[in-house]
């Protein structure tokens, strides 16, 4: 029990460390690969702790909830990313949680944040949010249809379960799955805000999304949202990680020397999606906004056709 | 004293609150009287039906009056599932009436609002409680007419006559459906007593064109599409609390009447039957979404997302279907569960919207979002409890609109189990459209509370607005932590609904008490489960912590400052996002195809100073397509016939001669 | 007795079809009233002989009443009307002369077979008055649907009720004929001083019913 | 007791016809109408004292049976009721000069005559007397729908003379083919004209003449019922006359023709091979429902709508007969009973309406709830419940109709609802403009009885929620009368 705990225990510490981590390195290899140095790998650390530190300057006509948004949208992500298997599945508190309530998680951080974005009342953060709820509004169900194919596949929506049953033989290789894990890396590029459908990086007023939302913010108020989102993308890579590529887990009851192994792995998930991350960003363009429903339709579209195939792949 | 007997005299009590506010309506403080009566009894109500759920084990407590058709007497019933329906009308009879005794002193006429919300009232609770066909109906329309004389309180405002004249005629055509539905079920003898109907011995036929009656009567009255045209007219025409039963309880009634039917009735089920009101489901809860997310009226935006919850109840109950033709009794008992659950948390929270609707609208005069704004300034307690309802109602956890959401998605998984091809097929699909509809639904209360609460001020009503009375803010605050408690705590709920699918379908979901941190297992602990109490204490002690961190580690220091936006100097509040721009986005997605919707941009020339002006087309193409076609039928028909009232008497004479020539040729040549 | 009898009636009853057939030939209204008085002194003697062969004296009552006031009375005042009015020239048929007597022949056609069908069991007589009562009836209808002028309507319904008198005497032992005869009198009076009254002196200048029209209720 | 059955007869026939003389006689607006409402209430006492006292054989003139007294006591209760209406209304009259009192004098003996003729009718025993009656009955009001002396009145009322003189003539002829139907069994003379022996013989009887006989009766008769297509008297009668007789030929005289239709459908279903009149009431009365449905919406004159509304109830009343069996029966009773009621209280409430707004045309009233509540109000009730909404009697019939239908005759039932659906929108469409918005026109006091309106729709609404056994049982037995 007290080792479920602490197992438990590190699984958080381990993606809130990690996440600010995995950020960094994916704008140094993005850096590299356009042979620039980039900022250290630990940049982000940095970032984080310069905005604690700082004086929060709010604006004028921002009430109580543009204060509080942060902190509760950083709580329900860092939930969210904790209840995500990383190195080992069925944690103490793993059944808290299913993939469709981790999906509703992030729904309830992004509607605090849509939300935010309008509280001061200048049109950029009312850009921010409809775009947000629209790119949300496609993205969400996307994901669901990716989460019923897995759950139909594994008669699960527990992802320790659906992790299991991924990693076991029976599973084989599947048009379905293919698809799935298309749409599924379509929407995780949609739901953190990457290119081609966000840039992270820029302040061009009329194409950002994510940033508009957050453009009031500042000192620590900003380093929660910061940290959440970070916390986000590690979680999308650990969930892809997880479903897709779950060898490597330490299975419930392998003994302590498991663990270090698993976590080891884990690191070189991470990495490897990094390095992916960053060179699929730099070898595309960002498009416009309005091209962003085509884009999530396809994953739309895909997500379904796997879930639809699921019955033809396999009488179920 | 028997449950039905005590819940009748509760509603003789209504009623005769209505008799006496016919005569006193206009004495200053009436409105306390009625309203103080309508929660004490309505309270009282609940807690009946609730102890009768939780302790009778499913026995019926009946009561019988020699009203209604003579030879039959008007049975009255409590079963379970009328019992957790009675919950729901009870529950939200005395948040409206709590809501009341605050609200009603702004109303205007208030004779014309008085005696007719007890009757209301006492209508919806005698729906759920009678136990033949003819009282049933009986009670129904005196419902709908109450509810339409509600809607008409305000008559002088302008489309409220038309609002009325719609639902009036639409409840009509549902009437009429359930006449036939029930004509059918009684069969040529007349055997309305719902335990006759329930015993009888019918044709193949019969089943399939009750379940098409039902759909339309009863789902004409809880607004599925295509028969939801009435809705986001009559709903946003009552007075607030009205709106909130009418959206949040009646729209239940229906759903209870389509239950009782469909489920308790009519037997099992062909197994197609759960396709059509699947999909029927489905597509109200898009279609009812996406105008929710199109209108800016915000009373009116509450009115389309209740068709779009009452499309997710659907989709569930079409889902119970399938799974009972198939013999799948647990997953129907999920399926059923999920349906009822939702018709619960939709009461707690819809009722919670309107009302807070009703506080924004009886602060600023506006119901026009476009009006609004910045209101979580002024009236800060309304905000909290608004933003309540819309994170629930948007599906989120810990709320309670995300359990029964998730109840339904966990059901729509039992799906390759059911044996025919097409509905594992669709199901899926249907699921999808749930999903996608959950998500429209976040962005839309995003944009609800986001442009009505949030930001700047659009008008001076706004700007200057109040914080209403503690009797409405008492009301909305017991809502909201309604919503929060069924969320946090919905197993619970799960077994007290346990009883009703054990009435209706024989089969009960697992067993929640015992689970360990009460968490909710809807079938086996390794396929699925949730504990929306251990995430609430995680969200709530992880922001604590972020904010201890933050506060220790960091800065505290705050400071204020003019709006960054990025440089730019500011333009004032209109130049705000509008709840216009703001759907614009999503419009542009589904709008084009869905409601014809245009945007035209007219540009001045260069150097001229003519303003640009941007102007928008929406078309509902529902109302377009179905009922403008069949208005201008009846108009041409009655153009056409018209003219026989200007006919000469000569030519009267010619109608007489020709029947008689006619008949007596028939006479003549018949063999 | 009964070949008399029968033959007589007969020939009257048919003689009353016939008369009603030259009324929807007639193009003049005063022809037309004219007509119309031989039709009811006709009605009148095949009362008065049912009232023999019946030996129904209360009948001959009935077939003073039609001689007098419909032979008479009302024929006269018919007159009187028309001549007032400068119409006696013209009588407005809404079809022709031609089409009108081919429906009318249809009508004969179909009372008669309809009533020798239905009343196999019933005696000759009867039958074939009924069947000439019926001819009769349908004709007038026709006339009052096929004229546009008032006062040939009249004339229609009146020679319609005529059937219905001679069906009423035909009916052997029909009680209260002499009543119902002198009701539908006092009817067809009403009608007369409708006529006359209503429609010419106070309120209108043509008993044209069709130039009443422009205002049939609702067009204001 | 039977003694005092036969007195009661006898007074609710002799009262209206000495009240007819007396008030034609005697001068004064007030004397007259009290003495007119309290003939009427004699009437109705003696009405009344049918239902307990033992009933009388039936003889060659007169008969009481359950199928009449309900027709009596009905009539005689609705005459009642708008006397007490009348007189409030002809004051009015009186005052803005529409009336004068010579007219006045010649009003209220006719509504005695009036009275006394739908009395005649329904106590006949014999099927000559009963047309007489019907004929009596007609004359009278055709000359009080043209009592105003306008243009329009009478147009109206020649109209309605016209076409119910053609209809009484095809009755006539019906009823001589009765006769002649039974000649041979029962004999030349009384005999074979007396309804209770004619139904006791009625088996006998040739069948294909009876089928003609009874096609010329329905469509006679018909005329008076207002069926469509021979409802065009109905309207303008109506719009034009004065409102009480409106209400009385609404509520009371199409029941005397429908009475008429109905004592003649017994006769036929009590004989085996005679042609069933169902279907031929059926087709009827969906078409009156139907076709009512469609005039009701290009309707201006507030009196001419409620009048196609009462082509559409006689519509469904026919129907329900037509259908027959016990609980459609049943049903067409209980609606014809609830209807009467309904439908005059609808015309008090449009009388005095009119009355105060100066004018008749729906689009020139606005706002009643508001500048006249009680009649507003009054009115919206009426119209709710003539529209088949519970809790109101009618509601209870058409349930009763329509699921007994839906469940024998599915596309019967369909078109009925048809036609209720669009009857429905029509009424409400109009109440809707009539009640509610701001007012138009005088909102000035309006010196009304509301006595008769809400009596009449309190009793409507007690009949919608209970139905007293002893009521019952007697309907119940009628029905069975009707087959």
């Amino acid at each position: 029990m007290i080792a479920d705990l602490l197992v438990q225990g590190i699984q958080m510490l381990l993606v809130l460390l990690l996440a600010p981590l995995l950020t960094g390195f994916v704008r140094k290899v993005k850096a590299r690969l356009l042979r620039r140095r980039g900022p250290p790998v630990l940049q982000p650390y940095r970032d984080l702790l310069r905005l604690l530190r700082k004086e929060a300057v709010v604006a004028d006509g921002a009430s109580w909830l543009f204060r509080v948004a942060p902190y509760l949208i950083f709580a329900a992500t860092w939930v969210a990313a904790a209840l995500v298997p990383t190195f080992a599945p069925g944690l103490l508190f793993s059944w808290t949680a299913d993939l469709i309530a981790i999906v509703a998680l992030l729904g309830s951080a992004r509607f605090m944040l849509a939300l935010a974005g309008m509280d001061v009342g200048t049109s950029f953060g009312g850009i921010g949010s409809s775009r947000e709820v629209m790119i949300a509004a496609l993205a969400e169900p996307a994901l669901l249809l990716i989460v019923f194919t897995l759950a139909l596949l594994a008669g699960s929506t527990q992802l320790s379960t659906v992790a299991g049953f991924m990693a076991s033989p029976e599973v084989g290789l599947r048009v379905s799955l293919g698809m799935a894990l298309i749409a599924l890396v379509m929407v995780a590029i949609a739901e953190n805000g990457r290119v081609p459908v966000d840039n992270p990086a820029t302040h061009l007023e009329l194409t950002m999304v994510h940033e508009a939302m957050v453009l009031e913010y500042s000192g620590r108020h900003l380093a929660m949202i910061e940290l959440a989102a970070a916390l986000k993308l590690l979680l999308s890579v650990s969930l892809v990680g997880c479903v897709f590529v779950p060898w490597g887990l330490a299975a419930p009851g392998a003994g302590a020397a498991a663990y270090p192994q698993g976590i080891a792995l884990y690191l070189a998930k991470l990495a490897a999606a990094g390095v992916l991350l960053a060179l699929f960003e730099t070898a595309i363009a960002k498009m416009r906004v309005f091209r962003v429903p085509d884009f999530l339709g396809a994953a739309l579209m895909l997500a379904l056709l796997g879930t639809l195939l699921l019955f033809v792949s396999r009488s179920l | 004293m028997p449950a039905a007997s005590f819940l009748l005299a509760c509603d003789a009590v209504l009623l005769a609150t209505a008799m006496a506010a016919i005569a006193f309506g206009r004495v200053e403080g009436a409105h306390r009287a009625v309203y103080g009566t309508a929660l004490v009894v309505s309270t009282a109500i609940a807690a009946v039906a609730l102890g009768y759920l939780l302790t009778a084990g499913g026995v019926p407590s009946d009561t019988w009056l020699p009203l209604g058709l003579p030879w039959l007497g008007a049975d009255f019933r409590v079963d379970p599932l009328a019992a957790f329906f009675l919950v729901v009308v009870g529950a939200g009879g005395a948040a409206a009436g709590l809501y009341g005794l605050g609200y009603g002193s702004h109303e205007s006429a208030p004779h014309r609002v008085l005696p007719f919300f007890p009757a209301f009232l006492a209508g919806m609770n005698l729906v759920v409680l009678a136990a033949d066909a003819f009282t049933f109906l009986l009670c129904w329309e005196f419902m709908s007419l109450a509810s339409w004389a509600l809607v008409m309180a305000h008559h002088r405002e302008e489309g409220n006559a038309r609002a009325g004249y719609v639902y009036l005629v639409m409840a009509g055509f549902g009437t009429m459906a359930l006449l036939l539905a029930f004509g059918l079920l009684a069969g040529a003898g007349g055997d309305y007593g719902f335990d006759a109907i329930r015993a009888a011995q019918r044709p193949a036929f019969v089943p399939t064109l009750v379940l098409v009656l039902m759909l339309l009567g009863a789902g004409s009255k809880a607004g599925l599409v295509p028969l939801h045209v009435w809705l986001p007219l009559a709903h946003p025409a009552a007075p607030s609390h009205v709106s909130a039963l009418m959206s949040g309880v009646m729209t239940k009634v229906a759903i209870y009447g389509f239950v009782r039917v469909v489920f308790d009735l009519l037997g099992t089920p062909a197994w197609w039957s759960g396709i059509v009101v699947l999909v029927l489901g489905a597509v109200t809860a898009v279609l009812g979404i996406l105008h929710a997310l199109m209108e800016r009226d915000l009373k009116r935006l509450l009115a389309y997302s209740t068709i779009e919850n009452v499309g997710v109840v659907f989709i569930c109950l079409g889902l119970a279907l399938a799974f009972q033709a198939s013999g799948m009794g647990a997953a129907a008992a999920l399926a059923l569960t999920a349906a009822l659950f939702h018709v619960l948390n939709h009461s707690l929270f819809k009722s919670l919207l309107f009302f807070g609707a009703g506080a924004v609208l009886s602060a600023t005069g506006h119901r026009d979002m476009e009006r609004l704004g910045g209101l979580i300034h002024r009236m800060p307690q309304t905000s909290v409890a608004f933003l309540v309802g819309c994170v629930a109602i948007a599906a989120l956890p810990p709320f309670n609109g995300f359990v029964s959401e998730w109840l339904a998605f966990q059901a729509i998984l039992q799906s390759p189990q059911v044996p025919q091809w097409g509905l594992r097929i669709i199901v899926p699909a249907v699921g999808g459209l749930l999903a996608l509809a959950a998500a429209l639904a976040a962005a839309c209360f995003v944009r609800a509370f986001g442009i009505t609460f949030l930001g700047r001020p659009r008008s001076d009503a706004a700007a200057t607005a109040h914080e209403v009375d503690r009797w409405s803010l008492a009301a909305m605050l017991a809502l909201a932590v309604g919503c929060l408690l069924a969320g946090i705590l919905p197993g619970l709920v799960i077994d007290a609904l346990a009883p009703v699918t054990l009435a209706l379908l024989g089969e009960r979901m697992p067993a929640q008490a015992g689970l360990d941190w009460l968490s909710i297992v809807p079938i086996a602990a390794g396929r699925s489960s949730y504990n929306p109490l251990l995430v609430f204490v995680f969200i709530v002690a992880s922001a604590a912590l972020a904010v201890a961190v933050a506060h220790r580690l960091g800065s505290r220091a705050l400071r204020r400052g003019p709006a960054w936006g990025c440089g730019f100097p500011d333009p004032g509040p209109v130049a705000q996002y509008s709840a216009g721009s703001f759907a614009q986005p999503l419009r542009r997605v589904f709008g084009t195809l869905l409601f014809r919707a245009r945007e035209r941009v007219e540009m001045p020339a260069p150097g001229s100073v003519a303003p640009a002006r941007f102007t928008l087309e929406m078309h509902d193409l529902v109302w377009d397509r179905l009922y403008m076609p069949i208005a201008s039928g009846i108009g041409f028909a009655a153009d056409r016939l018209n003219r026989l009232q200007f006919l000469t008497i000569r030519r009267y004479l010619s109608l007489v001669f020709v029947s008689l020539v006619a008949l007596l040729l028939v006479l003549a040549l018949w063999p | 007795m009964g070949g008399l009898g029968f033959d007589v009636a007969h020939m009257l009853a048919g003689g009353l079809v016939m008369i009603s057939f030259t009324m929807l030939y007639q193009d003049r209204l005063s022809a037309v009233i004219h007509v119309y008085a031989l039709h009811a002194v006709v009605l009148s003697l095949s009362v008065a002989w049912q009232a023999f062969i019946q030996e129904a004296p209360h009948l001959y009552i009935t077939a003073a009443i039609s001689l007098v006031f419909k032979a008479i009375i009302v024929p006269t005042a018919l007159h009187r009307i028309v001549r007032r009015l400068g119409i006696h020239r013209e009588v407005e048929t809404v079809v022709g002369i031609g089409p009108t007597m081919l429906a009318g022949m249809g009508l004969v056609a179909l009372s008669m077979v309809l009533m020798l069908r239905v009343t196999p069991g019933a005696d000759a007589l009867a039958r074939e008055d009924l069947a000439f009562a019926l001819s009769v009836l349908l004709l007038g209808l026709l006339m009052m649907v096929t004229r546009r002028n008032a006062v040939s309507q009249v004339i229609g319904f009146m020679s319609l009720e005529n059937g219905l008198v001679l069906a009423a005497t035909g009916a052997k032992g029909m009680p209260l004929v002499v009543e119902i005869s002198v009701a539908f009198s006092i009817l067809i009076a009403f009608i007369v001083i409708g006529v006359f009254l209503f429609r010419i002196r106070e309120r209108f200048d043509t008993v044209d019913v069709g130039a009443l029209d422009h205002f049939r209720g609702e067009r204001r | 007791m039977s003694a005092l059955a036969l007195d009661a007869v006898s007074v609710v026939l002799a009262v209206p016809l000495v009240a007819a003389a007396v008030l034609a006689l005697l001068p004064g607006y007030r004397v007259t109408a009290r003495l007119n409402v309290a003939a009427s209430f004699l009437t109705l006492a003696a009405a009344l004292t049918l239902l307990v006292a033992e009933r009388p054989e039936p003889g060659q003139y007169l008969l009481v049976d359950d199928l009449n007294i309900v027709f009596i006591v009905l009539n005689t209760f609705v005459g009642f009721t708008t006397s007490v209406f009348s007189a409030s209304y002809i004051g009015h009259e009186l005052a803005t000069g529409r009336l004068t009192p010579t007219y006045l004098r010649f009003y209220h003996a006719m509504y005695q005559m009036m009275m006394f003729g739908m009395n005649l009718a329904f106590v006949s025993n014999n099927i000559g007397l009963m047309w007489v009656a019907v004929e009596l009955a007609t004359l009278t009001t055709v000359l009080m729908v043209g009592i105003y002396r306008t243009h329009e009145a009478l147009e109206a009322a020649w109209k309605y003379f016209i076409l119910g003189s053609v209809g009484i003539a095809l009755a006539l002829f019906g009823t001589i083919l009765v006769y002649m139907t039974a000649r041979p069994i029962m004999g030349e003379g009384y005999d074979a004209m007396v309804w209770t022996l004619l139904v006791a013989q009625a088996a006998s009887f040739d069948p294909a003449l009876l089928d003609v006989a009874f096609v010329f009766l329905l469509l006679g008769y018909g005329t008076k019922v207002g069926l469509a297509p021979l409802h065009a008297w109905l309207p303008d009668a109506h719009a034009e006359g004065p409102t009480p007789i409106s209400a009385v030929l609404s509520g009371l005289l199409l029941n005397v023709a429908l009475y008429a239709v109905l004592r003649f459908k017994i006769l036929l279903a009590a004989n085996p091979a005679a042609m069933p009149p169902g279907p031929l009431m059926v087709t009827m009365g969906l078409t009156s429902l139907v076709f009512a449905a469609f005039m009701l919406y290009r309707r201006r004159d507030i009196k001419r709508m409620f009048a196609y509304s009462s082509i559409e109830h006689m519509g469904i009343i026919v129907f329900a007969f037509g259908m027959g069996g016990p609980l459609a029966n049943f049903a067409g009773l209980l609606h014809m009973v609830m209807h009467s009621l309904t439908k005059s209280a609808i015309f008090y409430a449009v009388g005095h309406v009119a009355q105060v707004k100066g004018t008749q045309r729906i689009a020139e009233i606005r706002g009643l709830t508001e500048s006249h509540p009680a009649l507003g109000w009054g009115l919206v009730i009426g119209v709710v419940a003539i529209a088949g909404l519970p809790p109101f009697g009618i509601f209870t019939s058409e349930f009763l109709v329509v699921t007994s239908t839906f469940a024998r005759e599915p596309l019967l039932a369909i078109v009925l609802v048809f036609g209720l659906l669009v009857a429905f929108g029509a009424l409400l469409l109009r109440v809707t403009g009539l009640a509610f918005g701001a007012p138009t026109g005088p909102v000035g006091p309006v010196e009304a009885s509301y006595v008769p309106l809400y009596a009449h729709l309190a009793l409507v609404l007690g009949a919608g929620l209970y139905l007293p056994p002893p009521l019952v049982a007697w309907f119940q037995h009628v029905a069975g009368l009707l087959g």
